[in-house]
This record gives structure tokens, sequence and C-alpha cells, in this order.
């Protein structure tokens, strides 16, 4: 049961961050949920690659003992350095959302074409 | 193939086709005079003679053909030109006088569909270049028209195909395997009703294809006075005029190759000239049978119809009756042949 | 690759087909056909005088700007026999980011049932 | 060395670098533009024909029948994950040259539709690296890399979208783009990794000879499908396509499409490839949610273009309904793929829609840049303000009536040869289907006909009096297009034989794609 924690952990960072996608008004609380979203998936990336007591995958001569999966950690960290520049991309528009219309109420800046 | 064949072909599409167009003109106003005079007297009048339609055409011929100030003149003078031109086209592939196509593995029902809708967008595209509000308003009405009549053309086209491809007939889509195998030889009895419901929608879309009424609102003389072709005048006026006669004869010949493409030679044993003499007659009959049903009776029967009746009238009541025929057929293709009259009439030992 | 033979091919859909060459030749005999037929008509008038106005029943011609029928207003019977449904539709583009990101979550659950409840109910049957 | 071997070269590294030079390509514009803006725009328009050239290359081989691989870190195939794999059959060349053309194309329209802004260093790098991507996307036969590359071509076309930031509305759809992509790419992800927890692989090739199609393998096409489904904007997860579309500056929404239509290539591949080895498990087929996602698509969009008044937006939704038909086409195919006296009628529908695929980029590119054009002549994109065009932009007017025809899939125009292929396969699936798609194009027809009186027919207005025909370089990129329209549709026979059936029988035959890299799989022939 207990190796199933991190598992429920990201299933709910999954769910919170789409709560806050859809119902937050707050630009910035939605972009928050992205990341929180962008969090869950890489927790369960790193999650798939844990072996219980291993140790971790840097050495060439391996001190003994089992190691942890490389390939995950590898891609969370490719995933991680995209979201941040995902991150950047958005919070910068975020920001001339708000120069253009002084708000950050999607609600308010929103609203069907013409 | 080599370049004997191709010259050939291309001597055959080039004769061919000035000679269908030379049919479709001639014949095309004849037809509008009988129409017009058999109106005329089913409303007490004695009406023009059968020959006054080539009298209009060199009427108009003689006329100034003015370009008004507001229209883009090689618009305005193009759309007139390519809605005859693709008019003629159609003729091509439409088995007309009992024959074969012309070109009988070169185009297909699909390509007729669109074809026919090309003379339909010359007008539009010609009522909206010519600048004037009437005429804006007319072409607008003539697009919503044609988007209205041809979802339920649509279904009475795919339903025929459909239909042959379950018989096993390859090229469904071809006017001559249609014509090779009458859907009337195929249908249960319940596939007769359904055809019967798909012949009499198809007989109520012609009027609107051809812009009669009571689908006449893009032109409705009384309203918008002449809709979009009320900048036109002379030649230009003249050419949607043989437009209008050549599609008369499209229609009616696209609806005998649907559903009566029977012949009365093989009947009488006849071939050769006298075969060819008798089915061009019988062809001639019959579109003119079809002309008398869709475009005359109706016309005269009834008033016009506002733009969004006509477009509710397709859209719903003449949709949902030809979805109904289309259905009819299906269930005669999947119950009729298990339980259907047939086994009954095998019982009775008359198959 | 590009003989003469290949350009000149019928396209072939299996259930019909359709010669884009003989078309177009076709429709080009056509075209002479009907220019030569035009060209018998009067192709004379009168440049800028009242014929070629704009015929209003009469009124005079209204500004430019008004002659031009606006774009929104094309298509009315159209739009007025089936208001129900583009007034349905319009009221789903609401412009709001949240909205599109719950669409995607209703489809996936949508396909989620379909594929998923779906499948084990058909297998059930 | 001669010019053979130099060629065969080429030809065997073309993978890589048919993604390495434009992506080169992007990290060098910034430092020749400190050059001269002309130098930089003739650099990029180079660096893409040189890629496009690549492209041409590898897809003339690729289109004989073989599978290209190219391997990027260990050779020996025994050990599973430490490599990232291209593997392109023709269905992935087929996407890269509507890629590559689409971005030449945009570049040579940039020229002067761009002129008068400011940052186009910035521009053209950006344009560059979502042509790597895309190309990228199309070309890998690694999942994790086609995420990679996803999130490259959105990053950059988002960025792109809201360009032009002194106008809200750009910053709004390029905020709105990014938080949809970036949504869509993470559940993306996440069945990636849900793959990896099973099969131990990232490899397409490799986790389809492998798939078992369990609860996790069905979860994971739920998301895939959505997720890409989203990014390719079928309807309802469309919104944000007009949005974006409409608010890009019109060069950008050219390659815009392009992008759309690489994650179009991603359902598909995911569909025939990944779970093509699964295909027979399903009892409720895959291929019927495409059909009737596609049949949605198509209705819903043309009744919103209709009722647009916005010029970009309008052809944005017409674009949406031309999706419709790809998915339609094309998931008949995947639906009647296993019953054997339908074979002829699946490939049939198969090839309609992915002619229709080139024939849409193609299309809605073209009228894209008719609506740049008009906008960068008149500054208005409301087609309740303009009229009367056509006596001031005569080339731009012949366009957009090619443009309009073959949307609208008129004959003798390529639309009509990709429409009727698919109209006389899918009514043997169920006739609706057909009728619906008749209808809707007749529904274009009538969609653009109306965006033809309101832009270029009616009275001369006197607002519009000085406008000028707009530049050359927007003209040839115009032309380009329009050529390719009418050479497609005057000889469609030659096209369907030589580019788009190896593509169809690429994602039919999904079998071949697998034992390029696992030579002992035995299914899916």
């Amino acid at each position: 049961m207990i190796f199933n924690i991190p598992f429920i952990a990201v299933a709910a960072l999954i769910l919170i961050g789409l709560y806050a996608v859809i119902f937050k008004r707050n630009l910035i609380k939605m972009v928050i949920g992205i990341t929180l979203i962008e969090s869950g998936v890489n927790l369960f990336l790193i999650t798939l690659g844990y072996r219980e007591g291993s140790i971790a995958p840097i050495y060439t001569s391996s001190p003994g003992g089992i190691m942890a999966l490389p390939v995950p950690q590898a891609l969370t960290l490719t995933s991680i350095v995209i979201g941040v520049a995902v991150l950047a991309l958005m919070l910068s528009l975020v920001i001339h959302i708000y120069r253009h219309y002084g708000t950050l109420d999607v609600r308010k800046i929103g609203g069907p074409e013409e | 193939m080599d370049f004997l064949q191709i010259s050939q072909t291309a001597m055959m599409v080039i004769i061919g086709t000035i000679a269908l167009a030379l049919f479709g003109i001639f014949f095309g106003l004849v037809y509008k005079g009988i129409d017009r005079k058999l109106s005329a007297h089913m409303q007490g009048r004695i009406g023009p003679p059968i020959r006054q339609p080539f009298r209009d055409v060199v009427k108009l011929f003689t006329k100034e053909n003015i370009v008004p100030e507001n229209a883009i003149p090689w618009i305005f003078n193009l759309a007139p030109l390519v809605g005859l031109v693709a008019t003629i086209s159609i003729l091509l592939y439409l088995p007309l006088g009992g024959f074969q196509p012309l070109f009988p593995g070169k185009g297909d029902l699909i390509l007729i569909l669109y074809l026919l809708i090309i003379p339909s967008l010359a007008m539009v595209i010609g009522g909206f270049s010519s600048g004037s509000p009437y005429a804006t308003i007319g072409a607008q009405r003539e697009m919503a028209t044609m988007i209205a009549y041809e979802f339920p053309l649509a279904i009475i086209i795919i339903t025929i195909a459909w239909r042959l491809s379950m018989q096993g007939v390859t090229n469904v889509f071809a006017l001559s395997s249609i014509a090779a195998t009458p859907v009337w030889n195929i249908a249960g009895p319940l596939g007769f009703i359904g055809f019967i419901i798909l012949l009499l929608v198809l007989v109520i879309i012609t009027p609107a294809e051809l812009s009669k009424i009571p689908f006449d609102s893009p032109e409705a003389e009384t309203e918008i006075a002449g809709g979009l072709l009320t900048e036109y005048s002379g030649r230009n006026l003249a050419m949607f005029y043989l437009t209008d006669g050549v599609k008369t004869v499209v229609m009616a010949s696209l609806i005998v190759a649907l559903f009566f493409p029977y012949n009365l030679s093989p009947l009488f044993g006849l071939e050769s000239y006298p075969a060819f003499a008798v089915d061009i007659a019988f062809y001639l009959a019959k579109v003119f049978l079809v002309i008398l049903f869709s475009v005359t009776l109706i016309r005269v029967a009834v008033a016009r119809l506002k733009i969004d009746q006509i477009v509710y009238t397709y859209w719903v009541p003449l949709t949902l009756l030809s979805l109904v025929g289309l259905i009819c057929i299906m269930w005669d293709q999947t119950i009729m042949a298990n339980f259907g009259l047939q086994p009954v009439f095998e019982m009775l030992g008359i198959v | 690759m590009f003989t003469l033979e290949s350009l000149l091919e019928t396209f072939q859909t299996g259930s019909g087909f359709w010669n884009p060459i003989i078309w177009v030749v076709a429709i080009l005999v056509a075209f002479l056909i009907a220019v030569i037929l035009r060209g018998f008509g009067n192709k004379e008038y009168k440049k800028n005088t009242g014929q070629t106005q704009a015929f209003l029943s009469g009124n005079p011609e209204y500004e430019k700007e008004q002659m031009h029928i606006k774009s929104s207003n094309i298509y009315w019977g159209f739009t007025e026999s089936l208001k129900w449904v583009f007034d349905s539709l319009k009221k789903m583009h609401t412009g709001n980011v949240s909205d599109y990101a719950l669409w995607f979550v209703i489809v996936m659950a949508i396909l989620f049932v379909v594929l998923i409840v779906g499948e084990n109910l058909v297998g059930a049957i | 060395m001669n010019v053979a071997d130099l060629i065969a070269l080429l030809l065997q590294h073309s993978p890589a670098l048919i993604v390495a030079v434009p992506l080169l390509g992007a990290f060098i514009t910034p430092l020749i533009s400190r050059l001269n803006d002309k130098v930089r725009n003739v650099f990029v328009i180079l660096t893409l024909g040189l890629t496009a050239s690549l492209v041409f290359l590898l897809a003339s081989d690729v289109f004989t029948g073989n599978i290209h691989t190219y391997i990027f870190g260990s050779q020996d195939l025994a050990l599973p994950v430490v490599r990232i794999l291209f593997e392109v059959d023709a269905m992935s060349a087929f996407m890269a040259i509507i890629s590559v053309i689409l971005s030449l194309v945009a570049v040579i329209y940039s020229w002067s539709f761009m002129k008068e802004n400011t940052g186009l260093d910035k521009y053209y790098t950006l344009i560059l690296l979502m042509t790597a991507g895309m190309l990228g996307m199309e070309l890998t036969g690694d999942l994790f890399n086609f995420f990679v590359f996803l999130e490259i071509t959105s990053i950059s076309s988002a960025a792109l979208v809201a360009f032009w930031t002194n106008k809200a509305k750009s910053v709004e759809a390029g905020f709105k783009y990014i938080v949809i992509s970036t949504i869509g790419a993470l559940f993306i992800l996440f069945s990636i990794a849900l793959f990896y927890g099973q099969y131990n692989a990232l490899n397409m090739a490799m986790i389809a000879s492998a798939i078992q199609y369990t609860f996790l393998d069905k979860i994971a096409l739920v998301l895939l499908i959505a997720a890409l489904a989203m990014k390719a904007g079928v309807v309802p997860m469309h919104m944000w396509l007009p949005d974006a579309y409409g608010k890009a500056p019109s060069s950008v929404t050219l390659i815009l499409v392009g992008a759309t239509q690489a994650s179009l290539y991603g359902v598909f591949r995911v569909c025939f490839t990944i779970y093509g080895g699964a295909i027979n498990l399903t009892p409720i087929s895959v291929g019927w949610i495409l059909v009737i996602l596609g049949i949605i698509t198509m209705l819903l969009g043309v009744a919103m273009a209709i009722i647009q008044t916005d010029f970009k937006r309008l052809i944005a939704f017409g674009a949406v309904a031309e999706i419709g038909y790809i998915l339609l086409g094309i998931g008949t195919g995947l639906v009647v793929m296993l019953n054997p006296e339908m074979t002829a009628t699946g490939l049939a529908a198969m090839k309609g829609g992915i002619f229709h695929i080139m024939n849409d980029a193609l299309d809605v590119g073209l009228l894209f840049l008719v609506a740049g054009a008009i906008y960068y002549a008149t500054k208005e994109t409301s087609l309740n303000k303009l009229g009367g065009l056509a006596r001031n932009m005569k080339y731009t007017t012949v366009f957009f009536i090619i443009g309009l025809l073959a949307i609208s899939g008129m004959p003798p125009m390529n639309g009509f040869a990709s429409k009727l292929l698919i109209y006389e396969s899918t009514y043997q699936l169920n006739p609706i289907l057909s009728i619906i798609a008749i209808l809707s194009s007749i529904m274009l027809l009538a969609v653009f006909v109306k965006v033809f009186h309101a832009a270029f027919l009616g009275p001369a207005l006197p607002k519009f009096e000085n406008v000028k025909e707009v530049p050359k370089s927007m003209l040839i990129a115009m032309g380009t297009i329009a050529t390719i329209i009418i050479i497609f549709g005057l000889f469609p026979e030659l096209i369907i034989n030589n580019i788009v059936e190896p593509a169809a029988n690429a994602l039919v035959n999904y079998g071949d794609y697998i034992r390029e890299v696992i030579p002992s799989f035995a299914g899916g022939v």
C-alpha cells in the first residue's frame, strides 16, 4: 500500500491542477494549475523508475546494490526544462495581457469574438 | 495510348461538345417555349408561340449590354459565360436520347452534382458582382436555396448509389451502370415505396435547381425586381437565358437517367436507325413529361415561398422525407431479403 | 514516372471516375462556342449615363458604403430558419480558456466511457 | 567523391539533417540578422530551401517503398532504450513534404508581409524552430522525442501567435494556445509514461510490437487521442484554433496549419501504428470514434463559419471543417481495416483522407495568405468593412477564386479529387456519412462565396480608393500555392499513385514499420 502513495499523489496533483485550470478565474492561478499538472506527470515518471533500496544511477563502477532506472530521470529532466520554458512564456504573456486589459480575470479578458 | 488515339479522343471531345451544345441550346429553348405555352393554357391565357424563346434570345442580342458602374466588369461579364459553359459540359456525362453518355468512363454522378452547382454559382457571383442591393439580396437567396436543396439531393444520389453497390454493381456512381440497372428492377416492395419517395423529392428539388416558382425568391420580380438578374441586360442576360434552357434539359435528363432509363426499342425488337429514332423520340417524350410535372405544373399551381420558408421546406420536411425513403430502401435490403415478399412469391410459384 | 499516358489517366475511386483533362478540353471548346455566340450580341452601351446607375426602382443611389450589403446580413433566410442551431453554437464559443480545458476533460471522459466502460458492456453482451 | 556518392550519403543522413538544418539555422539567424535584413531573409529562405530539397530527396526514396531509420545513440538494438530512433515511412515523408512547403512559402510571404515589424530576427528564429519541431514530430520514431518536438512546436508557435504583442487579442490568443497545448502535451507525456512503465520502451515500433491492450493501454489511448485531437482542432476542442489562426500574422497561420496537421499525423500514427497490433482486440472500433468526431467537426466547423464576420476567423472555422474530412476518410479506413470484403473501400477512403491532408493545407493556406494580403493592403479584417477590392487587387482576387473553388471541392481543383474519393468510399460504411460530407462541402462554398462578396465585390468604396496590389513576394507565395493546387487538380491520378497511395499503404501495413526495428515481429500483414 505504501508504494501506492506516490501514485495517489500523482492523481491528486493532476486533478488539483485541472481543477485550478478549469475553475480558477485568475490567470496566474491557472498557470499554477498547469505547473501542478506538470509536477504530477514528472512525479509519475520518476516513480516509475524507482526501485526500493536502489542507488542513484550515476556510478560507472557501482558500489554495489541495485540502481534506479536512469531513463525516467532523463525524461523528467527534459520535461522539467521544457516546463520552465513553457512557464516563462506563459507568464510573459500574462504580463502582456495585464498591460492590455488591466485585469487577470479570465472571464473579462476572453469573451466571444465581436 | 499513342498520339493517334489521343488525337482521336480530342476530336471526339471537340465535335461532341459542339454537337451537344447545339442540342442542349436548341431543345432547352424548345422546351421553354412548350412550358410557357402550357402554363399559359393552364391559366386560361393563349400564351406566346412555341418559338418565342428563340425570338427572345434574338431580341436580347440586339439590346444594349449595360455594365453598371458599380459592377466589376470582368467578373460581371465572365459569370454568364461560365454558367453556360459548365451547363453544356454536364451534357457530356449524361445519357441523352437513349444512348450511352458521350464519355461513359470519364465522369460520374458526383461530378454532375458539382457541375450543376456551377451555373447557380455563376449567377450568384454575377449577382454579387453587379453591385446593386437588389442583385445582392437575390444572389444570397440563391446561395441559401442552393444549400437548402443540396441536402435532399445528396441523400437521393447517395441512396441510389448505395443500393446499387449492395446489388454488387461496380462503378455505382457511373450513370451508365445506373442506366444498365434501373432502380425499379432491383427494389423490393418496401424499396419501391422508398424510390417513389425519392423521385417525388427530386421532382420538388428540380424547380429550385432551375429557380422556378415556388422557389424563385432569388429572382422574385415582384419584390426585388428580378433579383440577381436586375443589372443584367443584352447579351449577358441572353447567356443566362440560354443557361436556364440548357439546365432544364440537363435536370430533366438527369431525372430520366436516374429513374426512367428504359428504352422502347428492345420492346419492339428494333435495331439500327429505326431503334435510334424511336429511342430519341421516347427520350424527348420522357424529358417533356418530367418538365411538365416538375416545372410547369408546380409553378402554375403554387405561389412563391419566402426564403426562410424555402430553407425550412428543404431542410426539415423534404430531408426527413428523403431519409424515410433511405430507411425504406435500407430495410428493403436487409429485412425484405430475408422475410419479404420474395419468399412468398417463390412459394406461390410466381417467380 | 511522367509519361504522357500517366498525365491523361482517368482518376478512379473504385465507385466512380473523373477525367479532368477531357473536362478541361470540353470546357475550352464550350467556352469558345459561348464566346462566339456572345459575339453575335450587341456589345455597346452608353457609359457614364443614367444607364449605368444601379437600379433602385427609380430612387437615387445611396452612398457607396450603403450600397454594399454587409456580410453579416448575407444568408439571412438560412440563419433565420435555423436560428436555434446558430444561437446555441454561439453560446458554446465563450472565448474563455477555462471552458476550452473543460471541453478537453469532457471529451476525455466521453472517450473513457466509450472505450472502457462501453467495451466491457459490449463484452458482457 | 562523385555526385552519386554524395547524394547517397545525403540520403543516408537526411532524416537527421532535415531536423538539424532548420534547428541550426534558427540559432544562426540572430547572428546573421546583425549584418543586414536582406541577408537574413535570404539566409532563412535558403535554409528552408535546403531543408525542402532534403525532404524531397528523402521522400523520393521513401515513396518507392523503403523505410529509412536513423539511430542516434547506441547502434546495438539489443539494448532497450539507450537511443533515439528516427523512422521515416511514406506517411512521415508525405507529412514532411507538406510542412516544408508551407514553411518555405510562409517565409517567402513574410519578406514583404512582415517588413514593417521590428524584432524580425526573433520572428525568423521562431519560424525555423517551429519548422524543425514539426519535421521532428513527423520523422521521429520515438514517443518521448515526439513529445519534445511537440513542445518545441507549441512554444515557438505560441510565441509567434502572440507576435503582435501590441494587439490585446493576439496576446490573448497566444496565451490560450499555450495553455491548451501544454495541457495536451502533459497528458501525452503521461500516456508515454504509462507505456514506458508497461513495456520498458519509448520506441513506437517496440511499443507497437509488444502492446497487449491492457487497461492502462486503453487509458493511454484515450489520453493520446484526446490530447492530439485537441491539438489538431477537432470539435469540440477546436475553440483555441479560430482564436490562434485568426489573430496570428497570416504567414504564421500558414505554418500553424502545418503544425495542426502534424498533431493530426500523431493521431493516425497512434491509432494505426502503435495500436495497430491491438486493433483486433477492440470490440468498439477506434475508427468509429474518429469517424464520428470527423462528422461533428465538419458540421460544426462549417456552421460556425457561416455566421463569422472576421475574415481570418471565418477561414479558421473552414479549416476546422476540412479537418473533419480528413478524420472521416482515415477513420473509415480504420473501421474497415480488418474487414477483407471492404479492403478496396478502406484504401480508397484512406487515400482520400491522406490526399485531403495535403489539399487542406494548400487550400486553407492559400486563403489565409489572401486574407493576409487584404490585411496588408487595407489594415482591415472585418468583412463588414471591406468591399469592392477586386478592382484594386486583381491577382489576389484570382488567387482567392482558386482558393474558394479548391476548398469547396469544385472541379477541377485538387479538393474535388480528394473529396470525390471520400464521398465515393464512405457511403459503403454508411450512406449518411457521405451525405453529410457533400452537404458540408456545399456549405463551405456558401461560406466563401459570402467572403468573396464581402471583400472583393460590390461598389468601389471611397476609403479603399488608394489600395494597391500587394508586393511581389506575397504574390509569388500565393502563386506558388495556387499553381500546386491546379496541378494537383488536373493530375489527381498521378499524385495519388505516386505520393498518396504509398502513404496510405504505410499506415495500413503497420507491420512493415515495426519490422524495420524489430525484424522478428510477425503481425500486421
